[in-house]
């Protein structure tokens, strides 16, 4: 008899994953012990003795990681796949290399196009609600609360499903045709230009270096005062503008990618180089 | 501020900051944002109105915030949590701006401090996979909410609960020193406006780290940069953009493909 | 309005309208236009300045009016010799604003009994095919203009002339009642207003349902779209962004074949 | 001996079909009479036997549209086919093929790239050159009265000699190669492109919603009157701009292509729409 | 044993070049004389008796044309070839022909990115800061001669290696795999894109034809005196900005690469047409 | 101006010149710049200020001046210099405006003497042609330098400095009669600048000559040309959007040639 996940343990996989994906959140499984939580009540259902159990669950037990709430395709995907290996039709190495070849998209379109797209866009609409009128200044957060949660709950659930019924043909047809490939590639075009905009848009930073002088003003025969006569930051951005808020991150990502440092460090260097421009600011008068 | 107030911030903090037992839709990515923190604090407090006026550039300066693969640069929940609270305690008789300049202060001092607790549990967290794995080697799929949600948030609350409590109350006591505001040189906040803005270079870096696959990427990245930049578009403007863009790609790129197998 | 000049006023609404017989390109494209009509009503009622100020308005109201596959939803003709008539003959003593606040209501009537007379007409030429098919069916190719020219133009003539002389006969006969303006509410003419925005949609939509082919064609539609909206870009000026994508399109493809033949 | 149109037949067609192609338009056959007269003497001119003639008329009365002023085209390329036909080099099945296939890319081009556009522009540079001055606005009219009729005249007529040329040859050979298909879709990628714009530009539709309000400014100790305190346009425009008149735009699409919904009846629920709006926009004190 | 260039003689090459290289331009050989110049070092090095060395100088002194600087690149592949035919893994032949073909690209490309979009943008800049306060003008110009030089020395030896190390297989390897054509394709699409630009930002052109009269405005009864009713420019520019610089420079292109005329002919035509545009822009009133 | 200044102008003219020996990159593209050659002959003059007043306004003129191919339209060398001296030397007692007026006057005068004096050297050097065949027919690899250099020079040399000597010296002749700047007719500064905004085209108009290889290509120039125009980009932004383009371009032909050889 073909074995098939029922509704209801869909949907305990689900939100064991939606409320708890990140409680034990380190840095061996990342989220693998969420990620298997999430698969124990479908491993419950599909198979039958400790030992298959037992199985399942120590490949669900080790690293995974992806941004949790574009990501719970993931979960979708594999619940599909554990389904067919209970029908034999599917191997324990394949549900493992699918999971893992899932973690580098997911994780990017995840963090890219919702966490740091979706999320600042409905920010700045409930933030200029809240500005039109101190009165009702609560109305933006209170928008954000149910509009926010609301909609990714329901993205989730979907996405989730979607990956559930794809399942196994879907990926195989994908992976066979060189689509998953191309789907991939157009993810990363469509990230790289919101990361790029995201730079453009978020990263702040200028050189506070400015030269201020009493000038002469032949023409009027007259001393002007305090005239700022060179402003770093002008001339930086005539040659082409936010090229400091490019270069720190493209710095940052050549360190982290390239260097191996941890995140820790690359904060303490931005630390300091925060501190040594705001000196430098004082020094030259940009600061007052 | 009253003790019961100090526990029900406390209380948001732990709620708000990531992988909280609420999940991070409703946690973390709601509860913890500046604009929404804020009008809570401000609930809580008792002073909705100051509340959201701090809470409003709090927002605005923390907008780039992303955390990929754990990467927590910035522990936004706890800063804006403390930054809103010690603004409403101890900036009765200052001006919109010198409050503003003591909530960035306070949220500079309390997002290091959930930096930093952020860092103790994601390394508290470790031993928990020994646990997850004897359950796993028995087939105990009922058991493994222990590991991951009894334990794991066990460490969580105890990690954001209590310095939570700890900084309120420091700061309970320290407003009987009603000329507090004085004492903070404006360098600080401007050092720490800089930080901020700098610090949303970190989550891009690192997202980058995963997107830039071949060398020629970073024109793509450059692309939806001078988007920006040269053409004045907003980020929401850049991603209808950027889809547009993707679904062309796919098409002429799948299309390709098929006249080149046949 | 004197008898000869409502007589004139109708013979260019028939004239004006879609399919007269001197050709859309001199007819409905030229004399239709609001910024034309007004022109000519201007010189038969003899006050160009007045007609001119309530035919731009009406020009810029009505600019994205088209017409696919006999979709006449608004007719265009109509609408702005009643409508600029309207004006004049009531709009004595009035100011510019309410001037052409009465053209638009005007306009709206006349666009209406347009519309309807050309559905009239649409119907009332079925029959016409009859005609046609018994000289076709007997090679009688000297004949053919009787079907489509005499016949439809007599039906043409007849559903725009008439209506057109009882609309303006009777605004004549109105027009002694001096305090009119006054009658036509402001919702009136804002509801209108709205209306005739609206309606662009019509031409846009139907046009669509020929263009888009495949389901990516949307995001085609939607880049010319985003070049006004985020671009701040004229219609000119898409018109040449898509000419010049467009030969760029050609080319590629063109080659990406030769390629795959080769 | 080769049968050849003459320059005078070619001309008589074209007039005929430049002046009187919208005379006879009703639903069964569009503008398929009008067609028929344009290629009455042409086919008098190529035939020598009344069977023949019928026949020819009896395949162009059918079923033809197209926007007539670029559609012309059409009746060169018809032309040529004919001329064709009479000397055995094609087939009354081919014409009458050829001749439906041009019917949808001459009709949407036309529409979109002539009417929709070309068309606003020149009488945007009419109106403002009307709107100088008071005195010189009949100058506006009067260069729309000679440009576009003559303008139009020459394309129109340059298209139809254009389309005889090519001919039969024209078409076989863009037939065969692929070339049409090309043509065809370059085509369909301008006409989205433009008809994107002119939805963007000419259609307009806005909530008419507002909520208005007597406000209390903590900052100064007073109230505020009547304060805007939510706008429906100002914030659908924050998420997207433009946003109603696109997706009314695709509505009436999607009613009239999948839903079959008549011009009459969108036209209807337009009406409906409009009144509504008004309504409420009364209501809410956005109108006045 | 294999011969090699030295150090010192490629650094000889190329100041040579660098120097020199427009010391005896002419119509007959171009750049020829200094193009064997730069060689002459290279050929005494590589080649052992007169004949050979006779035979190198001939055909470097054939005609030989590129933007300089740039086209340093050109010197350093020909020095890569002579070493290569020293050794006999080339033929003059092939040295002949490569050079022939890098001067179309080289040409464009150095006119169009480095002379006419680099220089102005270092210009550009330098001229703010000139701009910004009097008595720090001489700022900008003491800026520019330093970075200029330096900045174009060093890319020029740089290219000069990188044409050097390249070499045959280099010019070969790409050759062979239509790599070559690629990079050109590429490059003048950037030529063509960045000489758009220029040319909408450099030509400039305008119709100084106005029309000035005395109006009557009738809804305020008065007249107002000297109004401009039309405006040429505005309304070309209302069609298709800066369409006059479009259409010149099109017209020179035209006559220059099709019609054959010499600079110093389209020099005076141009002059002419400026004349002309003068004169009626006093006698319309457009200049006083 | 004093024997001793004159000399050196006109060293500094020859210098700037294009071909002069010290090279295109020192000599023509930095000294020969109007905003350099002006604080050069500042300097010489010892009225720096006046000398950059005049500069700026010129540099901006000639910004678009290429010279493909050998096609020099206008000298810029000689244009500048003249034209900066002649501001300083008959500029005394004159406001701003009518300072730089002076300037594009004389670098009108300047530019066309330079002009013919190109020409001229273009000429005269054919016969060094002769002189290099003779010593490359015998292998003479050191004597290469002679044609090239010694002798191409001394007419390089010849053709710039001495005219500039004579056009120099009359000038200073000339600014005896003080009131020289009420004899120039307003619109020959019109002119001149009519002028000076067209010949940019004629470099504009070579380099494409050389890039315009296929019938679709201008689709591209005109991509560039509409971003400034509809786009408001600069040439800088422009150069970078190019950038990313041709990489993309070159990325996807190589994918596309790489699929259809496999
Ligand atoms: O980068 C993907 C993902 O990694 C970790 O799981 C966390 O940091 C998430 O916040 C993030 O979205
Ligand atoms: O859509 C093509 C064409 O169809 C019909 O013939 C008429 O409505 C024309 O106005 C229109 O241009
Ligand atoms: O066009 C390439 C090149 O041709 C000649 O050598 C000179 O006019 C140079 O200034 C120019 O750069």
């Amino acid at each position: 008899m073909t074995k098939k996940i029922s509704e209801k343990t869909l949907k305990k996989s689900f939100w064991n994953w939606f409320l708890w994906h990140g409680c034990s959140q380190q840095a061996e499984s990342m989220l693998g012990m969420a990620f298997a939580q999430s698969m124990a009540p479908v491993i419950d259902e599909l198979y039958d003795n400790k030992e298959e159990k037992a199985e399942a669950l120590k490949r669900h037990i080790t690293l995974f990681n992806t941004e949790p709430q574009v990501g719970s395709i993931c979960n979708g995907v594999v619940c599909g796949l554990e389904e067919a290996n209970a029908n034999k039709a599917c191997t324990p190495e394949l549900i493992s290399s699918v999971k893992v070849a899932l973690i580098g998209p997911t994780s990017a379109i995840g963090d890219s196009l919702w966490v740091a797209t979706f999320i600042p866009i409905l920010l700045t609409i409930c933030l200029s609600i809240s500005q039109a009128s101190p009165v009702t200044s609560w109305l933006g957060p209170v928008l954000y609360m149910i509009v926010y949660p609301l909609g990714t709950g329901i993205l989730s659930w979907n996405l989730f499903k979607l990956g559930y019924k794809s399942g196994i043909e879907g990926m195989q047809g994908f992976m066979s045709t060189g689509k998953l490939n191309t789907l991939t590639d157009t993810m990363t075009v469509l990230g790289l230009i919101v990361v790029g905009a995201l730079t453009a848009s978020f990263v702040t930073a200028s050189v506070p270096f400015r030269i201020v002088r009493d000038v002469f003003d032949a023409t009027q025969g007259i001393i002007l005062e305090n005239q700022v006569i060179f402003e770093a930051d002008i001339m930086l951005d005539s040659i082409f503008p936010k090229i400091l808020p490019l270069f720190l991150t493209l710095g940052v990502y050549y360190l982290y990618s390239k260097r191996k440092w941890s995140p820790l460090k690359l904060m303490g260097l931005i630390l300091i180089i925060a501190g040594v421009f705001t000196f430098v600011g004082y020094v030259t008068g940009f600061y007052v | 501020m009253e003790t019961y107030q100090i526990i029900l911030i406390a209380l948001f903090v732990y709620l708000g900051s990531i992988g909280s037992i609420i999940g991070n839709t409703m946690g973390w990515y709601t509860l913890g944002r500046p604009l929404v923190a804020s009008l809570v604090v401000g609930v809580i407090l008792g002073d909705v109105q100051t509340a959201m006026i701090v809470g409003i550039p709090l927002q605005i300066m923390y907008m780039g915030n992303v955390t990929p693969g754990g990467a927590v640069a910035w522990d936004l929940s706890y800063a804006t949590y403390i930054g809103v609270a010690g603004a409403i305690v101890f900036g009765i008789g200052l001006d919109t701006a010198q409050t503003i300049g003591l909530a960035v202060v306070f949220a500079g001092i309390g997002g290091l401090v959930g930096q930093i607790m952020w860092n103790v549990s994601y390394a508290a967290n470790l031993p928990l996979n020994r646990v997850a794995n004897k359950y796993a080697e028995v087939g105990e799929t009922k058991k493994m909410f222990i590991p991951n949600v009894v334990m794991g948030q066990s460490i969580g609350f105890a990690c954001r609960f209590i310095p939570a409590i700890i900084v309120l109350t420091s700061m309970t006591a320290a407003s009987a020193q009603s000329d507090f505001a004085a004492i903070i040189p404006g360098w600080v906040t401007t050092a720490l406006g800089v930080f901020g803005g700098m610090m949303a270079s970190l989550g891009m870096g690192i997202i980058l780290s995963f997107l830039l696959k071949k060398n020629y990427h970073i024109v793509i990245f450059l692309a939806g940069f001078v988007l920006v930049t040269y053409f004045s578009l907003s980020t929401m403007a850049v991603a209808v953009v950027a889809i547009i863009t993707a679904i062309l790609y796919y098409v002429a790129v799948s299309n390709i493909d098929k006249k080149g197998v046949a």
